[in-house]
């Protein structure tokens, strides 16, 4: 079909200026300390990865950077906005999206309306305009479906379109739930564990689509991997958790030949 | 004609955004919408209409706004009566003391004070979720009860708490044969479809499935819980009040409060389990099963003259009626609009199935 | 899975649904001869069609049973006696109502076409279906009898054209009630300062006698407590406690069903006299005692057609249904308190009838055909003797005006075993109800935008 | 322990509203005393019924709306069976009855739905009480029929001296009384002491870890619905002999409802101290609260204790969305 004139603005890689910066941030359930002053910031543009061992409280971190949990010290600042705790609709509409580890995806939606669903926060028209389906309604639901075609093509997710997520098989679905993400057109993604229990040529194919978002959209990605390789080829800088402590941040080869790291994961393997 | 969508090519959204994408769905539709306006108001006979039809036509529209709040929100209600009963109520003092308005209009503002009902009664569904919210929405269902039977206004001071209608003059034409009646709710029910489809397409739909299907999720991209909860509560209770409002001038004539008691409830509930949740089109399904099964029930031994006791005979309804329920449940737990899905697909197949 | 089984439900369901749509359209077509399909006994012409709508299910069936029991023998007596209302047979249906008002609805849609001219008279014995049925009755024209029970207001002829309640409605019990308790007090003028409690079932039915009781209390300076029970009746702790709390000097009782024993078991457990709790004729027959047991005993009510007990009308039907074995319910409850008012109730439908052949032949009568003999009825001693119901019923007569006919009642008191009825009988006081019956025809005249009849044109 | 503060100020009005009467000198204290009693009484029979809930639920995941009918059922049965043989044969032949209704109702309804979601289950167990409605007065009839658990009826005063006008006591309560109380003390050894109890503990705590240690979750399930037939029969019973059987006493159940709600669905503990709560509470609002509300807003009539109940469940959930004693959850995502 015609490429029609789109929202999502095409730039080539750039690393600017800080974007996001955790400041040091605790948080415990009851007694289990998740999260022990952790901090680090990230960078626009950049591809940012947290990895650790089990438990080191890498989701956790996430979830407070999008505000599904509230630190019970440390604040964040996104865009030079403070917050001690948000609200995870505030953290979407500032631009911060993610996927999740396991697939959260709207299991009796179709795969067309799971997408659609990551744009609602810029659908604007009315209970009754809907209702009634007129005009403007009807015009910026062709518009937004005009932008989730977009991003199907970019995922490669055509023949699906009008299947239940909750059918498809799991590389798909993990797809599909950054397809969902992508469609807010964020600043931030946060990816959880993004090839989790995928084959080779499927985690070939998530990095290709991660990369190329991360260029071509000019989206910053934080991600959380267990795949070294994989965080070593695409991350730009990583932080290292481990008991919910921050043991190390910086470049790969850094992190790679930092000798608390390497205790860590020996210590995590045996 | 065979039922195929091939060769049905979509060049633009637009025409991939409709209601019925296939073209034989259309003209099925079509054809069934002039059956109902054409040929059964001549064929049918007042027992059909005043028994089976218009109770129907006027429950579907309760089933259709229980279902977006069941079936798309995943918020479960057994409370809803109440908000038809509220319906009734308003409807009933605005044609009472404000006699010049048209009755449309009185229908309308009916549906936003069981709206408002609905929303209050939809707060705590913001703290407690699925059988605590169902357990907690029959508050709703008892207090009205209360409320219409004690607060005098309500009724108008009559001494026996029971309020009577007239005949309702819509712009000159007065229902009142059941053949308007009859009518008169058939086009209402279709606006009320066709509105309702159209939500559950839009962007507020989404919004609801989300919720129902990962609430955290659906927060997590930009979609706000209360949002979605509470405009489901409020649309869906804006639906019951409507035809609260109906069931009592179109259908009761004169009703007390336990007109909207409990076992309605319960009924608008099996209405949408058994006809499918989630699918409006099931609304109708269930609408028909619930309204016509216990009338049958009870008259299936006469019509094969079989001698036996009213007694009996309703008590073997009951029985039925819940063993049917049950056998449903287990057989079909999507309700009949997945059977008539199912057979649509059989049919899109045939006669090359492969 | 088994989608084979699935589909073969589905269609099953609907090939239900549509089946019992066409039978209903048969079955209701005024004409259709396809009906007789659905009852032997409604071939034919020459047949007078009763409906008869009953609750023999439910939290009310222990007193809706021997009511329709009644109701149903007395029918069957018609015929086996008499062949029938002066030769023109008498069919009859059953309809399950449960006491609920929709289900009612829908029974009288489906009884009031059958028959060759359809049916005869209603007798929904529930005040809420009476309401809903009044309104459908101005366009229908069929007659409701509402005998002692239904709307207070429905005397009023003018207005209320096709309601009859017959005998008595809750205000004429009400009054005689206040009557009562004031000539114990030693005239009504002595009530000042007294208090009276309405312990009554939170519905129509309940609330229907609360205007005339404020009027006298109005009149008499008593003070009325309202407590209403929620249906079906068996939460009661609190009302009671309300009622040891207040020490009211008399209970109304104004129950239904399962309410009533209920009732009476609160009343032993907080300690209230029985002597001092008078219940409506409703409330007064054996179900509602007879739970209770010894504690019962010295319990009081209104009776006002009907006390318990056999006439000659039983005998018969005993001879003529029971030993032919035809009978309805089981011997021995013959004569119940709700058995006789059921007679009495199917009795004066059959009266109309013969009232109405007088004017318009010895053939099945239409619904407004059958009005007139209501209206016209002029039920004496003689006709209750006659009827083998003496001392079973007071008199009643009835004109286009006044469709009750009689406002006549007396009071029974359960000695443990059987009911004793007082001597003395109370008559309403029209002067206090007349107005209020007339005000409130003339408000729902006004709501419904009815136009008033005029008797005297009718009349001849 | 930030979060328990909204429960305990909630508490401490609720508190304030049970002695209000008593301070600001609304009733004697001799009454105010019956009216306790007479809540405790009803929180009893609630509690009873509340208890079939939880027991079905914490094993089955499974919102029992047939409860009632099952009340009405057993009573039936027992009421019944007594016109023919001595109590005590009725009601070991109503156990009898009961189990082999559990059996039934697992085999016909829970295994062939196993796994659906909470909505359709609750659906069927309504499906249930029609069937059992019907079923009940088909084979019991459908009119009042009594228990005589040969109790006096006319109620003792006691206390005479120390409130003027004493206090009425009726025995048939205080025997009720003390069978609930016989009840939980069973069921409590139940659940602790025996194999089968901490089975259906297991069950309540995790169905895949129950499974994994070899508990058939079929015979569970008839267990529990058969302990709840039991709890059944003893509430109806003592309901029965209170008020005589008939079909009225499956809709009180629902009485029972608010009760789990406020006590949280999977706890025996909150069942029971719940049921007193609402009861006493729904008793004191009708004496003492409705009478003003009727004089204020010029009422046709109190009746509050309808929906009193609810309200103040709502009130508690909206503060502790657990309930009573149901335990706090965590979304992970």
């Amino acid at each position: 079909m015609t490429a029609p004139e789109t929202h999502l603005h095409f730039q080539g890689r750039n690393v600017g200026e800080v974007i996001l910066s955790v400041e040091g941030v605790s948080l415990a359930f009851g007694g289990v300390k998740a999260l022990q002053d952790v901090s680090f910031d990230v960078r626009e543009h950049e591809v940012r990865a947290i990895i650790g061992p089990n438990g080191a409280g890498k989701s956790s971190m996430l979830n407070v950077i999008n505000g599904v949990y509230h630190p019970q010290r440390g604040r964040i600042r996104f865009k030079e906005r403070q917050f001690t705790d948000m609200d995870p609709h505030e953290a979407a509409v500032l631009g911060i999206a993610r996927t999740f580890q396991n697939i959260a995806l709207f299991k009796g939606m179709s795969v067309l309306d799971n997408i659609m669903a990551g744009r609602n926060l810029r659908m604007r028209s009315g209970i009754l305009a809907q209702a009634l389906r007129i005009g403007p309604a009807l015009k910026e639901e062709i518009a937004h479906r005009q932008e989730v075609e977009r991003i199907i093509d970019f995922l490669e997710l055509q023949p699906y379109r009008k299947t239940q997520a909750g059918r498809l098989p799991y590389g798909l679905q993990k797809r599909v739930d950054l397809g969902r993400a992508l469609a807010s057109e964020p600043k931030m993604l946060l990816l959880d564990e993004p090839m989790a229990g995928m084959n080779l040529e499927e985690k070939q194919d998530m990095c290709r689509f991660i990369l190329d978002a991360n260029d071509q959209l000019g989206t910053t990605i934080v991600l959380i991997e267990h795949d070294m390789g994989v965080v070593m080829d695409i991350s730009d800088r990583v932080v290292v958790l481990d008991y919910g402590r921050k043991i190390a941040d910086g470049t790969p080869d850094e992190v790679r030949n930092n000798q608390a790291v390497v205790e860590a994961y020996l210590g995590a393997s045996h | 004609m065979l039922y195929r969508e091939n060769g049905q090519f979509k060049s633009t959204y637009a025409a991939d955004l409709q209601m019925l994408p296939i073209l034989q769905d259309r003209l099925f539709m079509f054809g069934l919408i002039a059956f109902a306006f054409l040929v059964v108001p001549f064929a049918a006979s007042d027992y059909l209409f005043l028994s089976i039809l218009i109770p129907f036509l006027i429950l579907t529209v309760a089933a259709i706004g229980l279902n977006l709040l069941v079936g798309y929100c995943g918020q479960i209600s057994i409370g809803h009566a109440a908000f038809m009963a509220v319906g009734a109520y308003a409807a009933y003092n605005l044609w009472l003391r404000v006699p010049w308005m048209n009755f449309l209009v009185v229908l309308v503002l009916a549906g936003f004070c069981a709206a408002a009902a609905g929303m209050i009664f939809g707060i705590p569904s913001l703290r407690i979720k699925g059988l605590y919210l169902a357990v907690a929405t029959l508050a709703a269902q008892f207090f009205s009860d209360w409320v219409f039977a004690r607060v005098k206004w309500f009724t108008d001071y009559a001494h026996s708490g029971s309020v009577s209608t007239a005949p309702i003059d819509l712009f000159g034409w007065t229902i009142d044969t059941p053949t308007d009646k009859y009518l008169f709710l058939l086009a209402v029910l279709i606006v009320f479809t066709i509105l309702a489809k159209n939500l559950t397409r839009g962007h507020l739909g989404r919004a609801w499935m989300a919720t129902r299907d990962m609430d955290v999720a659906a927060e997590v991209i930009g979609i706000r819980p209360v949002y979605a909860k509470l405009t489901a509560f409020a649309i869906s209770a804006f639906y019951c009040g409507v035809a609260g409002a109906l069931w009592g001038f179109m259908y009761l004539g004169a009703w007390e409060p336990l007109a909207f008691n409990l076992t309605l409830s319960l009924n608008l509930l099996f209405m949408i389990i058994i006809g499918g949740m989630g699918s409006i089109l099931g609304s109708y399904f269930g609408a028909a099963f619930i309204v016509a099964l216990p009338i049958i029930l009870n008259q299936v031994p006469q019509w094969f003259g079989i001698p036996i006791s009213t007694a009996t005979a309703s008590h073997l309804e009951f029985m039925i009626f819940g063993a049917l329920i049950v056998l449903f449940l287990i057989l079909e737990p999507h309700g009949i609009a997945r059977l008539w899905a199912v057979g649509k697909e059989k049919l899109r197949l045939w006669p090359f199935p492969h | 899975m088994n989608l084979k089984l699935k589909a073969g439900l589905a269609c099953v369901a609907l090939a239900l649904a549509s089946a019992g749509a066409v039978a209903q359209d048969k079955a209701a077509a005024k004409k259709a001869p396809a009906k007789a399909a659905a009852k032997a006994e409604a071939k034919g012409s020459g047949e007078q069609f009763f409906p008869v709508l009953v609750y023999r299910t439910g939290p009310y069936a222990p007193n809706g049973v021997p009511f329709a029991n009644g109701y149903v023998d007395y029918l069957k007596l018609v015929n086996a006696r008499d062949g029938g209302i002066n030769g023109v047979k008498i069919t009859f249906e059953e309809c399950e109502t449960g006491y609920a008002t929709d289900r009612g609805v829908e029974c009288y849609e489906r009884l009031k076409g059958k028959g060759p001219t359809g049916a005869t008279v209603f007798q929904p014995l529930s005040t809420g279906i009476t309401f809903a049925l009044t309104d459908k009755s101005f366009s229908d024209h069929i007659p409701l009898i509402t005998a002692g029970y239904g709307r207070a207001d429905s005397v009023d002829g003018t207005v209320f054209g096709w309601n009859f309640p017959l005998g008595g409605t809750y205000w004429d019990a009400a009054d005689m009630l206040v009557q009562h308790v004031g000539k114990k007090e030693g005239g009504v003028d002595k009530l000042k300062g007294k208090k009276i409690a309405l312990v009554y079932h939170d519905s129509p039915y309940g609330k229907e006698p609360i205007a005339l009781l404020q009027e006298r209390a109005k009149m008499h300076g008593y003070q009325l407590l309202l407590l209403p029970v929620t249906h079906p009746g068996v939460e009661q702790k609190a009302t009671w406690l309300q009622i040891r709390q207040n020490r009211p000097d008399y209970v109304f009782l104004w129950g239904w069903g399962v309410m009533n024993s209920t009732s009476v078991k609160e009343a032993i457990a907080t300690g209230y006299p029985r002597e001092k709790m008078y219940g409506v004729w409703w409330s007064g027959a054996e179900p509602d005692v007879l739970p209770a047991g010894e504690g019962a005993k010295g319990y009081n009510a209104l009776v006002f057609l009907a006390p318990a007990g056999q006439g000659a009308v039983h005998k018969d039907i005993i001879r003529h249904v029971y030993d032919k074995g035809q009978g309805t319910g089981k011997k021995e409850d013959i004569g119940e308190v709700l058995y006789n008012r059921g007679l009495v109730s199917a009795m004066m439908g059959v009266e109309a009838v013969k009232r109405a052949q007088i004017r318009y032949g010895r053939k099945p009568l239409k619904g407004e055909q059958v009005r007139w003999g209501l209206e016209n009825l002029a039920i004496d001693e003689g006709a209750i003797k006659r009827l083998g119901l003496n001392g079973f019923m007071t008199p009643i007569s009835t004109s286009c005006v006044e469709h009750a006919g009689g406002h006549r009642g007396g009071i029974h008191i359960w000695d443990g075993k059987k009911w004793n009825v007082q001597k003395d009988v109370y008559e309403a006081d029209q002067s206090i109800l007349k107005p209020m019956i007339r005000a409130s025809a003339q408000k729902y005249a006004q709501e419904k935008k009815l136009t008033i009849r005029d008797c005297a044109k009718e009349s001849q | 322990m930030k979060r328990h503060v909204p429960v305990l100020v909630l508490a401490a009005v609720l508190l304030a509203g049970l002695f209000a009467p008593l301070v600001l000198k609304l009733s004697a204290p001799g009454f105010w005393t019956e009216v306790l009693l007479g809540g405790l009484m009803a929180g009893v029979l609630y509690s009873l019924v509340a208890l079939g809930f939880v027991l079905i639920f914490k094993a089955s995941g499974v919102f029992n709306f047939a409860q009632g009918a099952m009340v009405l059922f057993a009573a039936l049965a027992v009421a019944r069976l007594s016109e023919r043989m001595p109590l005590w044969v009725a009601i070991l032949l109503a156990v009898a009855i009961m189990v082999a209704l559990a059996w039934l109702v697992e085999r016909l309804v829970l295994r062939p739905l196993v796994n659906q979601e909470g909505v359709a289950l609750l659906m069927a167990t309504l499906g249930v009480t029609y069937f059992l409605d019907g079923f009940g007065q088909t084979v019991w009839g459908s009119d009042i029929y009594s228990i005589d658990l040969g109790i006096a009826r006319e109620p003792v005063m006691v206390l005479e001296k120390v409130f003027e006008g004493g206090i009425l006591i009726n025995r048939d309560d205080v025997a009720a009384a003390v069978v609930a109380i016989i009840l939980v003390g069973l069921l409590a050894l139940f659940f602790q002491k025996t194999a089968t109890g901490r089975a259906l503990r297991a069950v309540a705590d995790d169905h895949q870890a129950a499974m994994s240690i070899g508990i058939p979750l079929n015979r569970i399930w008839v267990i529990v619905w058969s302990v709840a037939g039991i709890v059944a029969i003893v509430a109806g019973v003592i309901w029965g002999g209170k008020l005589g059987v008939q079909f009225s006493i499956s809709l009180v159940a629902l009485k029972a409802l608010p009760v789990v709600i406020l006590g949280g669905f999977t706890s025996i503990p909150g069942a029971i101290l719940g049921g007193l709560i609402i009861g006493v509470g729904e008793k004191m609002a009708e004496v003492f609260l409705g009478p003003p509300l009727v004089q204020m807003f010029d009422l046709a009539g109190g009746g509050i204790e309808n929906w009193f109940a609810y309200m103040l469940a709502l009130l508690f959930l909206l503060v502790r969305p657990e309930g009573l004693f149901g335990e706090k959850h965590i979304d992970r995502v």
